[in-house]
């Protein structure tokens, strides 16, 4: 068949029970458990780790932009209110194991999401955007000044108390390894069962045309709002493991509007409506500063000033990546990477 | 009482300021469509090339002209790298692309012209006087005088000249504008030069007060609030957003702030935004638009 | 295959191989004492950066070129830019905690606050010494629960004594004090709450009026806070800004006519770019200063002759040599390789491990007979710290004057009281190692 | 005959333009209505007051003895109407099966959870959804295109698939706005025999947007003429077709 199909988000309705894409989540769980045998600290604890979360972040913000079709450019707020309620939980409420603290962090968030998608019923766009820039400003505010939240810390951080399931413990790189994939592997099969359901496709029918979808019965402010929810118990629980699983110790301004770009900028390079995606995304956004911090170890760049110069170079390289995508690749990296593939495997696409 | 005067004027004063920044969205916002969340990087670039050129000893009004010559040839590039290829995208998209100017422009603005911080002194003396029992700040006055010839001559700019209501054309019927042979590229680089040369003058205003240097291009946040109250199609929005924001902020701060131990004023007006365009989802003086289907 | 698709794969598989290969193509550090230097080149605060690792690498380089390394060592310079944020930090802070290609890392100077406390659970588990001149946590000052923070030289309770004392001497004495009105203007964080709780105390101690006002972050606007200082009619300003907020500052207060010299800047809000950009309005404010500006130190004359005037330094404006956060940067240099040189005395002269460069770091003394040798008098003052004091036993700053220009010294080192605050220094961090579990150490030597 | 749906003194202006003037009509159950008039009639203001995405600013709808000023699109879709669109509204990016198992939302009886943990109702829902949305695709002949992204298809496809949008929920009432325009001749009766077949098979009402008055005398039952937001005629094809007001306005010479 053509191209097109090949990008098509929908696949036949009734699969065999074993087929291809089993086959390929099995192996992909035995490989994700088996990376801390292969990759060292370095790895995991600044590479791995960071980009994993980033992903799951993505995910989150990818349901409400993607599938929605609700731009914000407030996410790293949810993440930063799912990652004061864990710690809070945490340390206030010490006999609930850390998984339900998880979850109970992630509805917090979720609350908080539907808050402030209140908006998104009466407008849309970038008014709908720049608004939640409110939430972003408001919660870096709340945790900064009230330091009930990070239990009167003088430097009013965060870190976490324990971080242990069944009385494994799970401080080292290792640990936060597991916790922080297995985390993201439940999340990912939830984000495709949500995506998958009557839910998903009204979402899309929203985001695709929104008086249409309200014509045909689509509770579509209810929707909306149901978007918002699920988007920031995901970004909630991102928020959380980006906190303790990777940072170790965060304060509100580890959330600042930087960080909501990033995410942004994760779907849009990972590409809208795609859970995978993300983490395309998520390895260009943490990837590519290393990466140029480190090709000025390889090569001599003298010539271009400083170091300081480099970084400003990294800055312009950076945005100039964004503005190419959005012009030759809106559909992000994954759909690259699709066609990439589909160009190196001839026979393949025409007995497909 | 006095106190809560004064207090109301110092914001009225800050609240022009962010007009002044406001201003150049609305121009973008107006010709193309675009949300151009680079106005805040080109605020930082002009404003470091107008202080690297006075401390190479140019003087004052040759260093305007260049760096507004500059601002255009950088509009142009724009328009050829950017707009062009993104013609016909969602606004969204555009948006977005404008975030990566942004940082290409600060990249930029800081690898050829470094990261010290400059002082600027325009010459304003920037002392108090009494007016009416309430203290001002000279410099606000002035820089209020600078905010409203700047909006004069664009209102006569628009209103008058034909490339301004050429423009108007464009704003009200893109596809109508095109189809009597108004030729959109060129309107769109002017635009931009014109928000160049506003991000220009708003730089200058900002900077003599807290020195050039990379946090001039954070000015931006706080035009947002002030763009939605007004709506982004809306120069008379702005101003009226940009008093109302600051007003309403410095009052916040005074009356609000002790209540909850701190300064409220890096949300107070995102707030005051967002419950604004509850009940008025347009804004202050936006078109409401109607959905055909 | 378009020919984007075709060059993206180009660009990513090099990016690939540039990741897997980079250790291997640098040259051997085998035999020498890695010092990570952590960046921040871009951002809002690359400004005081750039002078500050000019100041690092000149002496470091003037310590391998011309005294041949630290006792024979020599030391290797490995930069990583972390853009000032934490998660870069962090990725700095695991490529070099276990050394680089052969070469040992003995200390981590994080050059940031934030990371500093980010790093202090990693550095607990990694054992590896965390060291934050002028900006570390002030209750890691108890070393027997931080045994791997070091917030040497200065912290903001000192800060606050520091400037009370000053303020006493000109009202001519503590007894003068009361009545007087202190106003702290704020930067609206962290750091800038720091000092509400020591001035509480010391308000209540001297009866002075202690008034307290933020200014949120960035501080571009601050008309309000000023009217409000003015209405208070305070008798002394308190600046604790950050960044951009100190000329505003200093701006608005002229404008609201609050004389300059009776401004005392914090710090972080004494150096020239501080100062500088508010222009006229700046001219008789003060600044406390840790590390004060200068040229005049015999330590800055050796730079001069051997570093600076060769072509060799790090600076590409030559006029930022013995601004504050130059000197900055040489002094931090000199923490690193005085602790160095303590650590060959014991281990011998060879690079330290991060365990051996703990050991140094808790037994450093630089007296004023190593301070007068190291060309330092009137730079540096005494730094002695031990397992009980991570943060040195006497804390010390001079106020300066901006006179328009550049900063003038008007005083000599005023040293804080260290008994005032020790207990409630010590019973936080007390609490801290409760709430993590940590049993404090016992100095065993 | 009973009728399905009443308008009374319906009016509606935009910014002072009278797009609706006091319009009043009925439609029998079973029947098949068409509107027509020239561009601006307001033909399709008049279905967006129907369903609600127009508020009238006077004036009241009967609708299966349900009266109501305005009304919610969604509310109006629960109750039984469904709508087709001019311009082309459909969920672009979906496939063409997932265009049609949306337009079955509003018969979604399992909750979110169950949905998407695929419990309790789920099941009989999902089984449900797809076998209406198979029957309706093959009933339209849209079976083969099941799969495709519906912005890919040529646009008398789409049109089908914006009919088996509203189609699959099985509406009282079927509002089409201009269901064949842009096909040639030979599509139109192609159209025309499918929307007649709706309207017997399913047994929805159906109130057409048609410009081909030649079609349209041989579909319906039923036309209105509007002019300028004002009824200019109501009746049987026949009696229309002899309305000197009509021929004189709009038929011209036809005929």
């Amino acid at each position: 068949m053509t191209t097109l199909q090949e990008s098509a988000p929908s696949k036949p309705l009734r699969q065999p029970v074993f087929g291809i894409g089993t086959i390929a989540v099995v192996a992909g769980l035995i490989a994700a458990f088996a990376v801390p045998v292969l990759a060292d600290d370095y790895w995991l604890s600044s590479i791995i780790i960071p980009m994993v979360i980033m992903g799951l972040a993505g995910i989150g913000l990818n349901l409400l932009m993607g599938y929605t079709g609700l731009v914000s450019i407030g996410s790293a707020a949810f993440m930063s209110i799912g990652a004061f309620s864990t710690y809070n939980l945490l340390l206030r409420a010490p006999f609930l194991p850390l998984p339900v603290v998880l979850i109970l962090a992630g509805l917090i968030a979720a609350i908080a999401g539907v808050i402030f998608g209140l908006p998104a019923l009466r407008i849309k766009g970038f008014y709908l955007s720049a608004s939640t820039l409110g939430a972003q400003f408001f919660f870096e505010w709340l945790f900064t000044n009230f330091s009930w939240f990070s239990n009167d810390s003088q430097s009013l951080t965060i870190s976490a108390p324990r971080l242990q399931i069944l009385d494994y413990d799970l401080q080292s790189a290792t640990g936060r390894y597991y916790l922080v994939i297995a985390t993201t592997a439940l999340l990912i099969a939830l984000a495709f069962a949500i995506v998958k359901s009557r839910v998903g496709r009204e979402w899309m029918a929203i985001r695709d045309m929104d008086v249409a979808a309200s014509v045909i019965g689509i509770r579509v402010a209810h929707r909306k709002l149901l978007s918002f929810g699920i988007s920031s118990f995901f970004l909630g629980i991102a928020g959380a493991l980006w906190a303790f699983g990777y940072l170790g110790t965060a304060d509100a301004h580890a959330f600042n509007l930087d960080k909501s770009f990033q995410i942004l900028f994760i779907v849009i390079i990972g590409g809208v409506a795609t859970i995978f995606g993300n983490f395309l995304g998520a390895a260009f956004i943490v990837l590519t500063p290393i990466l140029l911090d480190r090709l000025s170890l390889v090569i001599d760049l003298s010539f271009l000033g400083d170091q300081g110069a480099l970084a400003n170079l990294q800055h312009i390289i950076f945005g100039t990546i964004i503005i190419v995508l959005l012009i030759k690749e809106p559909d992000g990296l994954s759909s690259l990477i699709k066609r990439g593939v589909a160009a190196l495997r001839p026979q393949a696409r025409s007995s497909g | 009482m006095s106190y809560f005067f004064e207090t109301l004027v110092s914001g009225l004063f800050a609240g022009v300021m962010y007009s002044l920044v406001a201003i150049g969205f609305v121009l973008i916002y107006k010709a193309s469509g675009v949300f151009n969340f680079a106005q805040g990087a080109m605020l930082l670039f002009s404003a470091l090339t107008f202080v690297t050129l006075t401390e190479k000893g140019m003087p004052f009004a040759l260093a305007f002209i260049v760096t507004s010559l500059v601002m255009v040839v950088i509009a142009i590039l724009i328009e050829w790298l950017v707009l062009r290829p993104l013609r016909n995208r969602d606004p969204l998209t555009l948006f977005m692309a404008t975030l990566g100017l942004s940082y290409v422009i600060e990249g930029f603005a800081q690898l050829l012209m470094g990261m010290d911080v400059h002082m600027l002194d325009l010459g304003i003396p920037d002392v108090a006087v009494q007016v009416g029992g309430i203290y001002v700040s000279q410099f606000d006055i002035i820089a209020s005088l600078i905010a409203l010839t700047l909006v004069a001559t664009l209102a006569i700019a628009f209103n008058k000249t034909r490339m301004g209501i050429s423009l108007r054309a464009v704003a009200a019927d893109t596809l109508a504008a095109q189809s009597i042979g108004i030729r959109l590229p060129v309107i769109w680089r002017i635009v931009w030069s014109v928000a160049g040369i506003v991000a220009l003058v708003a730089g200058l205003v900002w900077g003599s007060r807290q020195g050039v240097q990379y946090s001039l291009s954070l000015v931006t946040l706080k035009a947002l609030p002030v763009l939605i109250i007004g709506g982004f199609s809306s120069i008379p929005g702005a101003i009226a957003g940009g008093l109302l924001v600051g007003a309403t902020e410095a009052l916040a701060d005074i009356y609000v702030g002790p209540l909850v131990n701190g300064s409220v004023s890096t949300w107070f007006a995102y707030i005051l935004a967002v419950g604004f365009l509850l009940i008025r989802p347009a804004g202050l003086f936006g078109d409401r638009e109607i959905e055909r289907v | 295959m378009s020919l984007f698709t075709k060059a993206m794969s180009l660009a990513t598989a090099a990016m690939a191989v540039t990741l897997m290969s980079s250790a291997s193509f640098a040259e051997d550090g085998s035999g020498q004492q890695l010092y990570p230097l952590f960046t921040y080149r871009t951002g809002p605060y690359a400004p005081s950066f750039i002078p500050f690792g000019a100041g690092n690498i000149d002496y470091l380089r003037y310590i391998n070129e011309v005294e041949g390394g630290v006792d024979g060592v020599k030391i290797l310079v490995q930069e990583c830019e972390t853009a000032y944020t934490i998660e870069r930090g962090i990725e700095c802070y695991e490529r070099y905690k276990n050394g680089y290609n052969g070469a040992l890392t003995a200390a981590i100077y994080p050059h940031s606050s934030g990371l500093d406390v980010a790093l202090t659970d990693k550095a607990r588990i990694d054992k590896i010494p965390i060291v934050s001149p002028g900006g570390g946590q002030n209750i890691a000052t108890d070393g027997r629960v931080f045994p791997y923070q070091y917030p040497l030289v200065f912290d903001y309770w000192s800060e606050a004594q520091i400037i009370v004392d000053y303020i006493a001497q000109q009202a001519g004495g503590y007894d003068k004090l009361k009545g007087l009105k202190i106003a702290t203007l704020y930067h609206d964080s962290g750091y800038g709450r720091d000092t509400i709780e020591p001035l509480g105390i010391l308000a209540k101690k001297y009866g002075f009026e202690d008034i307290q006002i933020p200014v949120p972050h960035p501080g571009e606007q601050q008309q309000t806070q000023w009217q409000q200082i003015r209405r208070a009619n305070a008798d002394w300003v308190f600046l604790r800004g950050w960044g951009v907020m100190t000329p505003v500052a200093i701006k608005t207060a002229a404008r609201v006519g609050f004389p300059a010299d009776r401004i005392i800047g914090d710090i972080w809000s004494g150096s020239e770019d501080d100062a500088r950009p508010a222009g006229a309005a700046a001219k008789g404010y003060l600044a406390v200063s840790v590390f004060p500006p200068g040229t005049d130190y015999g330590i800055l004359k050796t730079l001069k002759k051997d570093i600076l005037d060769k072509g060799e330094s790090d600076l590409k404006d030559n006029s930022k040599f013995g601004t504050v956060y130059y000197n900055y940067g040489v002094i931090e240099a000199i923490t690193f390789v005085e602790a160095l040189r303590t650590g060959h005395k014991k281990f011998g002269n060879r690079p330290l491990t991060a365990a051996e460069g703990q050991w140094a770091l808790e037994n450093l003394d630089i007296d004023q007979k190593r301070i007068a040798e190291l060309g330092a008098e009137g730079l540096i003052s005494p730094l002695k710290t031990s397992i009980d004091n991570h943060k040195g036993e006497t804390i010390a700053a001079k106020i300066i004057q901006w006179n328009g220009q550049s900063w003038d010294t008007r005083t000599d080192w005023i040293k804080a009281d260290a008994s005032l605050f020790a207990d409630v220094i010590k019973a936080k961090a007390a609490a801290y190692a409760k709430e993590k579990g940590i049993q404090p150490r016992v100095a065993t030597n | 005959m009973t009728n399905l749906l009443d308008l009374h003194d319906v009016s509606l202006s935009f910014k002072g333009v009278r797009a609706l003037n006091a319009l009043s009509f009925s439609v029998a159950k079973g029947e098949i209505c068409a509107l027509i008039g020239p561009n601006g009639a307001g033909k399709s203001s008049l279905l967006n007051v129907i369903n609600g995405v127009y508020r009238a600013d006077a004036g009241d709808i009967v609708f299966d003895g349900l009266r109501f000023e305005a009304i919610h699109p969604q509310k109006a879709a629960r109750l039984g109407i469904g709508r087709t669109f001019q311009h082309n509204a459909l969920f672009r990016r979906l496939t063409v099966r997932e265009n049609v198992l949306v337009g079955l939302s509003r018969h979604g009886t399992a909750s979110f959870f169950e949905n998407i943990f695929r419990l309790g109702r789920d099941g009989a829902e999902r089984h449900g959804f797809v076998a209406r949305a198979e029957r309706t695709m093959s009933f339209l002949g849209l079976a083969r295109h099941a799969e495709s992204i519906v912005s890919t298809l040529p646009y008398g496809l789409q049109k089908r698939v914006d009919l088996a949008r509203a189609l699959v929920s099985g509406p009282k009432l079927l509002l089409l706005d201009e269901p064949m325009a842009g096909m040639n001749q030979e599509e139109k009766e192609e159209m025309s025999r499918v929307i007649r077949e709706v309207n017997r098979v399913f047994g929805s009402t159906v109130v057409l947007i048609e410009h081909d008055v030649g079609i349209v005398l041989n579909l319906a039952s039923h036309v209105v003429v509007l002019d300028y937001g004002r009824k200019l005629a109501d009746g049987a094809p026949d009696a229309v077709r002899k309305n000197p007001d009509v021929i004189a306005a709009y038929l011209g010479t036809i005929h």
